[in-house]
């Protein structure tokens, strides 16, 4: 596509409008889904509390997302006195842009990447951190007294997560020694018995998979680990002060990161858009379908435990992250590479 | 600086068109309904709806001056723990050149911080109530 | 073309920006060490620089442990700040010489 | 042409939000203009093709070390305004030194560029065709292992210090001990007995 841009109007220009469209086609889709998601979300939340969900808008009301989205838009936007009226925008803007950036190094299939860096991993590493920013900014700039409150657990909460998570990551890039997200994709090509895709399949690495599901959950704030929106305790989090689509902007932005979380789940651990064996027929069907299909089985599971599991508690919760996954997951990276260092490099 | 850059700088150039495309998109969301509300006229803004959240009453106290200090601890622990993934990061991906030598600096190094770690579990920096 | 110069520059002015940080808020600790962290950055800064034109690693090598010195110095100065500031509910620097024994 | 557009946005913004830094009223707005700072000179090290510090200086400074500022700002009751009080007293004195510093590092700059930084004083060749990061590991715990076990005991002592200066150990905690509530049993904590009609029940 690209080329035939710069055929078109010149080399630069033409590089210009195909990545501009390029970029259009993962952002716009993205809150697509995330409203489909959204919908798919309740629907499977009322289904297993055996309650209909929404039905009304459109047929089986599919459309009950952009309904609620447009109802949003029109209502007021209530900036509190009290509170950084800067900030207090800013911080959504920075949440919504994080959980769209993160997007620009997932392979959606072969050679299908907007920006295929060497530290593709790192990058989502990194954005992932400036998440923070967005959550602790808005409880500041709320000042109010339940959201900010909420804002510093959910600080805490996400950066006792990202310690293990970032020790998983370690694990992975051990077996396929390379941080560029296509390359760990390829390295999972008939990794087991040479014959099934994923490094998940291994049992060496299935723990660490469960490990970065649960601390996925953990870090993106879903049941059962949603304590920064215990309505009990804080009301409705930091983002008690927002209103309007500037409080939809939130929803947005946490769905967007789960379906984030989902996709590196599937490509870090079950293949990305490898079909899950590598036998030639499958290979038919686009990569882009396989990894769809990982991404909403991965969220379906995040459904189901936000439907069935009941919350953690605080202390609880930190005993999980800094207790349980960090010594489990330093543990894994002395032993997958222990038995690296003996069978692939042979000491 | 030289002929040759060291990393293919043109795959970071949709990133940087991504971050602008990303704030145009979220800046648009925040700031398109306030402009909607002026045009409809539900922006009816006054002193009771802008006041900060409580149950029916005015706040008493400052909403931000609170201090737990182990949120300051979780915070350190991270800012270590963070460091110590960084210095894993390089080694994961030379393992192979660097040989039984490399391996054994990291596990040394991972035994520091797990020294660290015993520490701070036994004196119940990590415990929570 | 962006030549060693441009950068050199770039990172002098930041460390002089991170100096005169530490003058201008004299009594401000976290302002100060706010401005350490910066005068750190302008030597990573440069450090990477240099490693790019001289087309050799050891600058990064070097930066990343500058990282981490600049990291412990700020948890560690934290820490003393904040323990400072339990005992006695200011963190003006002028009184810090009483911190005795 | 695009990387000298980038260069010099990323240069303008990151001395603009450091002066910012030092400058601001609010010491949130202060850590927040210095999150700004670290983030575009991420950019510039990107740009010089130093990926994984331009990585490593978002995770850690802005991942990491500006949450812990930003954790100290909110949650201290300080008052700001009073700290300010020195402000216009020590500028002069700033001002004289920033002169002094930079005509310094000018004269630095040009004493460089007559002497002689040669090439063949590299120590070790940047590789060109593995990655940086690899390359980067390749070299610390290889040629810079002690350097690198002394930077593992930097970060033991920033851990056991903090720890030492600020827990506190509080008193009356009761900590859930999920091991044993885990272990257990029914049979532990439950007796089933056949009530006769007419008596008490003896614990």
């Amino acid at each position: 596509m690209t080329e035939w841009f710069q055929s078109l109007i010149g080399h630069g220009l033409g590089w210009f409008v195909a990545t501009l469209i390029l970029i259009l086609m993962i952002s716009l889709p993205l809150m697509l889904a995330v409203a489909m998601v959204i919908y798919g979300d309740r629907k499977i939340w009322a289904a297993m509390a055996l309650r209909r969900g929404p039905n009304v808008v459109g047929p089986f009301g599919v459309l009950q997302s952009f309904a609620d989205g447009l109802k949003v838009f029109l209502q007021e936007v209530i900036i509190p006195s009290a509170a950084n009226k800067g900030l207090f925008l800013i911080a959504p803007i920075i949440t919504f842009t994080v959980a769209q950036l993160a997007w620009a190094v997932i392979p959606f299939g072969k050679h299908m990447v907007l920006a295929n860096i060497n530290v593709g991993l790192l990058y989502i590493l990194a954005i992932s951190s400036i998440g923070v920013y967005g959550i602790i900014i808005a409880g500041w700039a709320s000042n109010s007294k339940y959201p900010f409150y909420s804002a510093m657990r959910a600080a805490a909460q996400m950066v006792s997560y990202e310690v293990s998570i970032g020790f998983v990551l370690v694990t992975v890039v051990l077996w396929s020694g390379t941080f560029n997200l296509s390359g760990i994709v390829e390295a999972q090509r008939a990794h087991v018995f040479g014959i099934i895709n994923g490094f998940g399949f291994n049992p060496l690495l299935f723990p660490m998979a469960v490990v970065f599901l649960i601390s996925a959950m953990a870090e993106t704030g879903r049941a059962p680990f949603d304590l920064t929106e215990a309505e009990s305790e804080l009301v409705a989090g930091y983002q008690t002060e927002y209103s309007s689509m500037v409080f939809a902007l939130y929803w947005l932005g946490e769905y967007a990161n789960v379906l984030l979380m989902c996709a590196l789940n599937a490509v870090l651990f079950w293949g990305g858009w490898l079909p899950p064996i590598d036998w030639a027929p499958l290979y038919h069907i686009p990569g882009i379908v396989w990894l769809f299909i990982k991404v909403l089985a991965f969220f379906f599971v995040f459904s189901w435990v936000k439907a069935t599991v009941p919350r953690y508690r605080y202390d609880q919760l930190m005993r999980l992250g800094w207790k349980i996954f960090l010594p489990l997951s330093l543990f894994w990276v002395f032993l997958v590479s222990g038995y690296l260092m003996i069978t692939r490099y042979g000491v | 600086m030289r002929e040759k850059p060291l990393v293919d700088l043109s795959q970071y150039l949709p990133i940087l068109l991504f971050l602008g495309v990303a704030l145009a998109i979220s800046g648009a969301f925040v700031v398109l309904p306030m402009i909607v509300n002026r045009l409809t006229g539900t922006a009816k803004p006054n002193p009771d709806k802008l006041a900060e959240y409580e149950c029916g009453f005015p706040a008493f106290e400052d909403s931000r001056a609170q201090f737990d200090v182990r949120f300051y601890l979780v915070a350190i622990l991270f800012i270590v723990f963070d460091l110590e993934a960084a210095f894993l990061y390089p080694w994961a991906v030379s393992l192979g050149g660097i040989g039984l030598t490399g391996w054994a600096s990291m596990m040394l190094f991972l035994v520091e911080l797990g020294i660290g770690f015993a520490y701070a579990w036994k004196k119940g920096a990590l415990d929570w109530e | 073309m962006i030549g060693i110069q441009h950068y050199l520059v770039v990172s002098a002015i930041l460390f002089a920006i991170g100096v005169f940080g530490i003058f201008l808020n004299r009594k401000n600790v976290i302002i100060i060490l706010m401005a350490i962290e910066l005068i750190l950055l302008s030597v990573n800064l440069n450090f990477v620089a240099f490693s790019a034109y001289l087309h050799d690693l050891v600058g990064q090598v070097f930066a990343m442990f500058v990282l981490t010195v600049a990291a412990g110095e700020a948890a560690i100065g934290l820490a003393i700040l904040v323990i400072y500031f339990r005992g006695r509910g200011t963190i003006a620097v002028d009184d810090i010489n009483r911190m005795k024994g | 042409m695009i990387q000298l557009i980038a260069f010099y946005l990323f240069a303008v913004m990151v001395v603009g939000s450091a002066a910012l830094t030092i400058f601001a009223r609010n010491p949130v707005h202060s850590v927040l203009w210095l999150i700004l700072a670290f983030f575009n000179a991420a950019g510039l090290m990107l740009l010089a093709g130093a990926e994984f510090i331009a990585m490593l200086l978002i995770i850690v400074y802005v991942g990491a070390v500006a949450v812990l500022f930003l954790f100290v700002v909110m949650m201290l009751d300080i008052d700001f305004a009073e700290l300010r009080s020195g402000f216009a007293r020590y500028a002069p004195l700033g001002v004289l030194l920033i002169v002094v510093l930079a005509a310094e590092m000018i004269f630095a700059v040009g004493a460089w560029s007559a002497g002689s930084l040669a090439l063949s004083q590299r120590i070790a060749p940047t590789p060109d065709e593995i990655p940086n990061i690899q390359a980067l590991g390749t070299l610390i715990y290889t040629r810079y292992l002690f350097i690198f076990e002394a930077a593992g005991l930097v970060l033991l002592v920033a851990m056991i210090g903090a720890i030492v200066l600020t827990h506190r150990a509080r008193g009356g905690v009761r900590v859930q001990n999920v091991w044993q509530q885990n272990k257990r049993r029914p049979q532990d904590a439950v007796r089933n007995i056949n009530q006769p009609v007419g008596q008490g029940v003896e614990l």
